[in-house]
């Protein structure tokens, strides 16, 4: 267990919406070849709008954002990670974050092929 | 016995279905665009199983309390289960009705009593469908059917015969109401603000996101709404008439006005104009004109729209907050104070040749004196509502629970009243 | 050739607009609310496809065939494209039509044929658009368009034509069937049955989750079926007459205890009433008051509502299980169960009066003999029904086939059909 | 002043109802479903907002402006604000009305003109809206409404003088326009495209996923457009006559020949036939058949339907890349061109009978020289529309600002425009 | 790599979907900034009930549930689980789980700012 | 922290939708009780079809794809990577991925039980 030769990182990162299409452009540019990405809604700094319908104010305490995951081989974790912030930067509250976890082992399910040549 | 007149009688056969058409699906997408997303269905069936419950009792007994002739407080029993209604029919061919009949205020038409009773009978259904908006996402589904059939029963025909019967009390009064601003939007208004008071506070409200779950179907519902209440008011001319057109024209100039009328307040308010305002306002310009639609010029039809729109957001958005009652979809903040500024407003606007009839040559005409009219028809429906609502809400209580328990509320009543969900 | 009536003609306009809203989106929205998510775009596209496909088939053929004079047995060609429409059209006015004119059984109407053939038109529409609920989720688009132009001239227009021709020949056993009890629904609902085994069982059936994706849609749709079934069965009196106000009545009444009657037999066995399931018994109690609708008084209407929903609530829920063949949206379950529960109770429960004619001053009176009468036309649908629709999906099979592959079925309908779906 | 006809008010009534339907919720849906999510409710509440604006600038100028007497050019201010409109009103009964009373063009109808106004009015209702198709997802909505009042009161209000009014020089070319291929479809198209290029591109184009996010809503949309053209195409022969049935009849026809039409040429071109393009080409073909309804016969109807279903595929489909213009909805490419097809096609398939009239007993023919005629009238239509549309864009665009921010754009209508969200 | 001086943890809970406004509540008041919800189905000893449609039943393998995840100092795990634990507690099956996993490194979009400083 | 004895590891699997019940099905068989499921959308080397809406294309960039999460013990992890392959394998492109991370801590909320005890 532990990072072996092949050592792999998860990459998330949290991304405002309609980043998503820039940062998988910027991603593939880097050879990226997947990623999977959720709907998710955060809570941060960022506050949602207060919403008011018929009078009733709402406050959006969870606003929509974009989870983005994608495991790599260790060494491209930190041009990735540029390329994301780039990307995904707008200067404003609420840009998101980036995370790098651990992966002990990668499958791919067709072929059965693991560590990086299932990446 | 004359015979009908086919336009007028396919007018009223068409307005029959526009106005069932308000409730489903009209209202029940109207209502449901509001809610949480575990309330959807069990919103939508409210509307829905209300009306499936109501034709039945109407058939029963209801039609017989409210229009059968009887006395000024209520209707006899000749046309309990219906009996009777096709002594006229001859092949195929049935005679025009007379409402009334025999009496010194016999109302006599040119459709047949079906399709008057059963125009009256998408009346009978929608007003305790309106009423669902108050307690909405907490009512117990069994008791809503119980309490359903008694309100029909004892509140909505006892009024509808005091107010349209031409032997009503209230009619007696001098009051007048096109097409059910006291029997229907009032009525359910008041009725719906007693429940909510009864019945509680939504679980977590204040605190919890309850933001609308689906607000294109309060539009789409709004929609069907407005276009089925061309059958609501112009139907209520009773036939293809010169005062069925003055009465559409009246109900969308209304409808338009309180439409904007709300869109401005919000603006100037909040900033921004909502989706959920704009059609929010339109169907309280539609309830405010519903008493005037026959009697009032387009231009004082504005008026009406544009003050109702503007009015039922101060009681939907800053009142209600203000009083702290659970009105949850607004039944009373839209259809009950709707109901009063147009009933009284019709009082100010009516015209006298639009109302006029070979009975009452002159019509009704706005004025101090038509305002008072008003004002009492108003207060009687809102004390016999109140009243006899509270009471049938207490009994049913007791008997069966109004409420579900907290972790059904929290659950949603899809789950725990219908076990389904929405995908 | 004598005047139109102009009322009746309003009426008859109006009501093909109601029966067509029954058809798009009426049941495209019942239907495609029951299916899986990956299927809603496609249900939905088949009521409207058919709507198209059905439309050019009946003015080029179907209408000829089904309802020329010809013979007992089948219409002549001498509406083929229409041709002859506008002969007697002078100055934008037309002369009232009468069908079978020429022969003893002529039908005088007071409407023009160009209304009365569009009326027709919205029937054969509806009619294989019902049918492909029991099919759904499997079925290759291609193979439906084909189906479907077979279906209509070999099954439809022939059995419309026994039934509703002067002439036909299940017309003259004396059988009556007011609004297309058999023609239409039996019809589809036995041609349903018949697809639902050819075609095989839905994979996964028992052991994927295939609950509803939207149940939202199928009450909206259930709804607009209800009000659009007004002009279905009241414009079946073919004008805007006493039997139209009754014939709306008595729907009315019926689709109410169709409700009331599904939810208390769902009530009493799963301790729950579904919407689900409200919506499918009102749907029954339509279904089984179609045969009936302008015969009956109030009361049978609301006993065969009652009926219809207790016994298509068997149907739908044990009977189908127990045989184990998959009518997906219970097309049999419903459309034809509850046409054949309507049809024989017509023969129980019509009131002479009521069906009465100037030809047949008597009526159809309930009763042994004619419950008979209806037995017989019920089985001859059923028989005609059955060969010719096992004929026709043979033969498509064999062409195109009828079933998607299975890999296309796990994929949905939506994306390997149409290339699109829902997001 | 004669009497109306009560079966010809019926119809003229619910033709009004069936023509509000189409926009709200039927247009509201159709474009609804287009969008992306982030747009829904407002390009729902576009349509909406439309509805109540149009409604009040109609009464207050719009209909003295296209239907008053007046010039050949422009109606009087007679009718401001309706004054007069209850003139002939007596004891609630009507007179009929006559447009152009008192010149030798005068037209006489059967129904009151309170009728006459508010039918008309919901064509000056859906003209804009069916515009905003062009600008979705990217119009400010303070904008839009004040565009919205101007081009009504500039554009539409003359245009339809010039063609409906008797005296009106369009119509005195001896062009026609049955009901409103070029007042509706061609103006609003075409406007559409000139908002389309001034407003520029959506951002994201070609690079982004814009797919539409609920295609089940455009389908009901569709439907409900479909079941309201009834009301626009039947109903423009102003009663519940043999020109209506007609009507009704090649309107049917002609959208199931648009369905059918861009089916094939989808089939053919790409392998599938998308539920998005039969709805399409429906609507594409009762776009078409509009200016033809009541003059053609079912073939020629066929024709039409078939012919703009496909045009429209390639208007829609190929033109729009080609020259590169985000018409986002295809309000040009479906109105704009199928209106165009529909107004030249009706120049070649007329038949005289239908359309004769006493004062022009011959009717009007197709050919050569009617088709010119058609011509000149499109081009002065579009010539106008483009010219005071652009105008209007530039002023307002300049007073407000016509489009959202590149931010707000990206966050969507919905939450930036209306503070609001689908769940 | 690994547990430095700003070691940091990814507490993910699994709750019941009325609980998010508890959790949230009790996850604010322990100073906790920023979370990520998504709605997730859970399958475990909590059975779904089954539902008839039409007579025909499905059982709901799948319950809808919610995903919180939020990335945390070290030190702070105890104090989050417990705080999760109570405000998510009904005492009935299927409250849910609670996982903790490491994270290595941890990027604010919007600054740059990387550890403790990111979160 | 780290590995005791009751190391236990979250398995991802990133899997076509319509194999879902033939995943769950068959770690029921292998005695997994738990597992949490989400809805994601996947970009890899499988291409999302193109779709035509009105003549314009629309490359699918993210295709539906289906997330299973479950912790399990670590001896567990070989039996379940090879369930899943097995029951989610269609052999063609786009069967997606199985990953392997490591889980320090696991509570179940409902009883407060840590470690295995709370699988
Ligand atoms: N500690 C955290 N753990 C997990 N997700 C977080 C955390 N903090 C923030 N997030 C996610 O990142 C999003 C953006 O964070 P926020 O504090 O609003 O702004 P910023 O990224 O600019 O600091 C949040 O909506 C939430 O989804
Ligand atoms: N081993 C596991 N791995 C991942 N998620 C799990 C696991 N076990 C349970 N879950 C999640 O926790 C939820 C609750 O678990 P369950 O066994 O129903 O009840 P309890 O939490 O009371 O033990 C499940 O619905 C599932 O989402
Ligand atoms: N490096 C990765 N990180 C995270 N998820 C990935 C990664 N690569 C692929 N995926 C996910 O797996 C799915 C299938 O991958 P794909 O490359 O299309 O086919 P295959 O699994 O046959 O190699 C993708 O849709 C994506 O959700």
């Amino acid at each position: 267990m532990g990072e072996g030769p092949q050592g792999m990182k998860l990459v998330t990162a949290i991304i405002k919406p309609f980043k998503l299409d820039d940062v998988r452009e910027a991603l593939a540019e880097l050879g990226v070849h997947g990623l999977t990405v959720t709907e998710v809604r955060g809570f941060g700094r960022q506050k949602g709008q207060t919403e008011i319908y018929r009078g009733a104010e709402y406050t959006i305490n969870f606003i929509a954002k974009i989870k983005i995951e994608t495991v790599v081989p260790d060494e491209r974790v930190p041009d990735i990670i540029h390329a994301i912030t780039e990307a995904a930067r707008t200067g404003r509250i609420g840009d998101g974050k980036i995370m790098v976890a651990n992966v002990e082992q990668m499958v791919r399910i067709r072929t059965g092929e693991t560590g990086e040549g299932a990446l | 016995m004359h015979a009908i007149d086919t336009g007028d009688t396919s007018w009223m056969l068409v307005s029959t279905a526009l106005v069932l058409l308000m409730t489903i699906p009209g209202l029940a997408l109207f209502y449901a665009g509001m809610v949480r997303r575990k309330n959807v269905l069990s919103t939508m069936i409210q509307s829905f199983g209300i009306c499936c419950i109501v034709s039945i009792v109407w058939i029963v007994l209801g039609y017989s309390l409210a229009f059968t002739t009887g006395t000024a407080w209520i209707g006899d029993m000749s046309r309990f289960f219906l009996c009777g209604i096709a002594d006229h029919i001859h092949q195929g061919a049935d005679g025009a009705f007379t409402l009334g009949a025999g009496t010194s205020a016999e109302t006599p038409m040119t459709i047949p009593e079906s399709v008057y009773l059963m125009y009256q009978m998408t009346f009978a259904i929608i007003t305790p469908a309106l009423l669902t908006g108050a307690f909405a996402g907490r009512i117990r589904f069994s008791a809503l059917c119980v309490f359903t059939i008694l309100w029909s029963l004892l509140v909505y025909s006892p009024i509808a015969h005091w107010v349209w019967s031409p032997l009503g009390w209230v009619a007696g009064l001098g009051a007048v109401d096109f097409a059910g601003g006291t029997v229907v939007h009032i009525n359910s208004g008041v009725a719906g603000l007693v429940c909510a008071i009864m019945i509680g506070r939504r679980y977590g409200l204040k605190r919890d996101d309850m933001s609308p779950h689906n607000l294109a179907y309060a539009i789409i519902g709004a929609a069907l709404l407005w276009v089925g209440w061309f059958g609501f008011n112009a139907g209520s001319a009773l036939g293809a008439n010169g005062r069925a057109g003055m009465a559409m024209l009246t109900t969308q100039v209304a409808a338009a006005g309180g439409g904007v009328g709300w869109m401005l307040v919000e603006w100037w308010r909040h900033g921004k104009p909502t989706a959920l305002g704009i059609v929010s306002g339109a169907v309280a310009g539609l309830v405010a004109v519903t008493p005037a639609a026959g009697f009032v010029l387009p231009g004082g039809a504005l008026v009406i729209g544009l003050v109702a729109g503007g009015i039922c957001f101060y009681s939907a958005a800053v009142l209600k907050n203000k009083l702290g009652y659970d009105d949850s979809l607004d039944a009373f903040g839209v259809h009950g104070v709707g109901g009063i500024v147009g009933a009284l407003l019709t009082g100010v606007f009516a015209y006298g040749p639009l109302s006029a009839t070979a009975s009452n040559p002159a019509g009704v005409s706005g004025g101090w004196s038509q305002l008072l009219r008003q004002v009492e028809a108003v207060g009687v429906t809102i004390i016999w509502s109140v009243l006899l609502t509270a009471l049938i809400f207490w009994v049913v209580d007791r008997l069966i629970g109004m409420r579900v328990s907290s972790e059904e509320e929290q659950m949603g009543l899809d789950l725990t009243q219908h076990g389904e969900r929405l995908n």
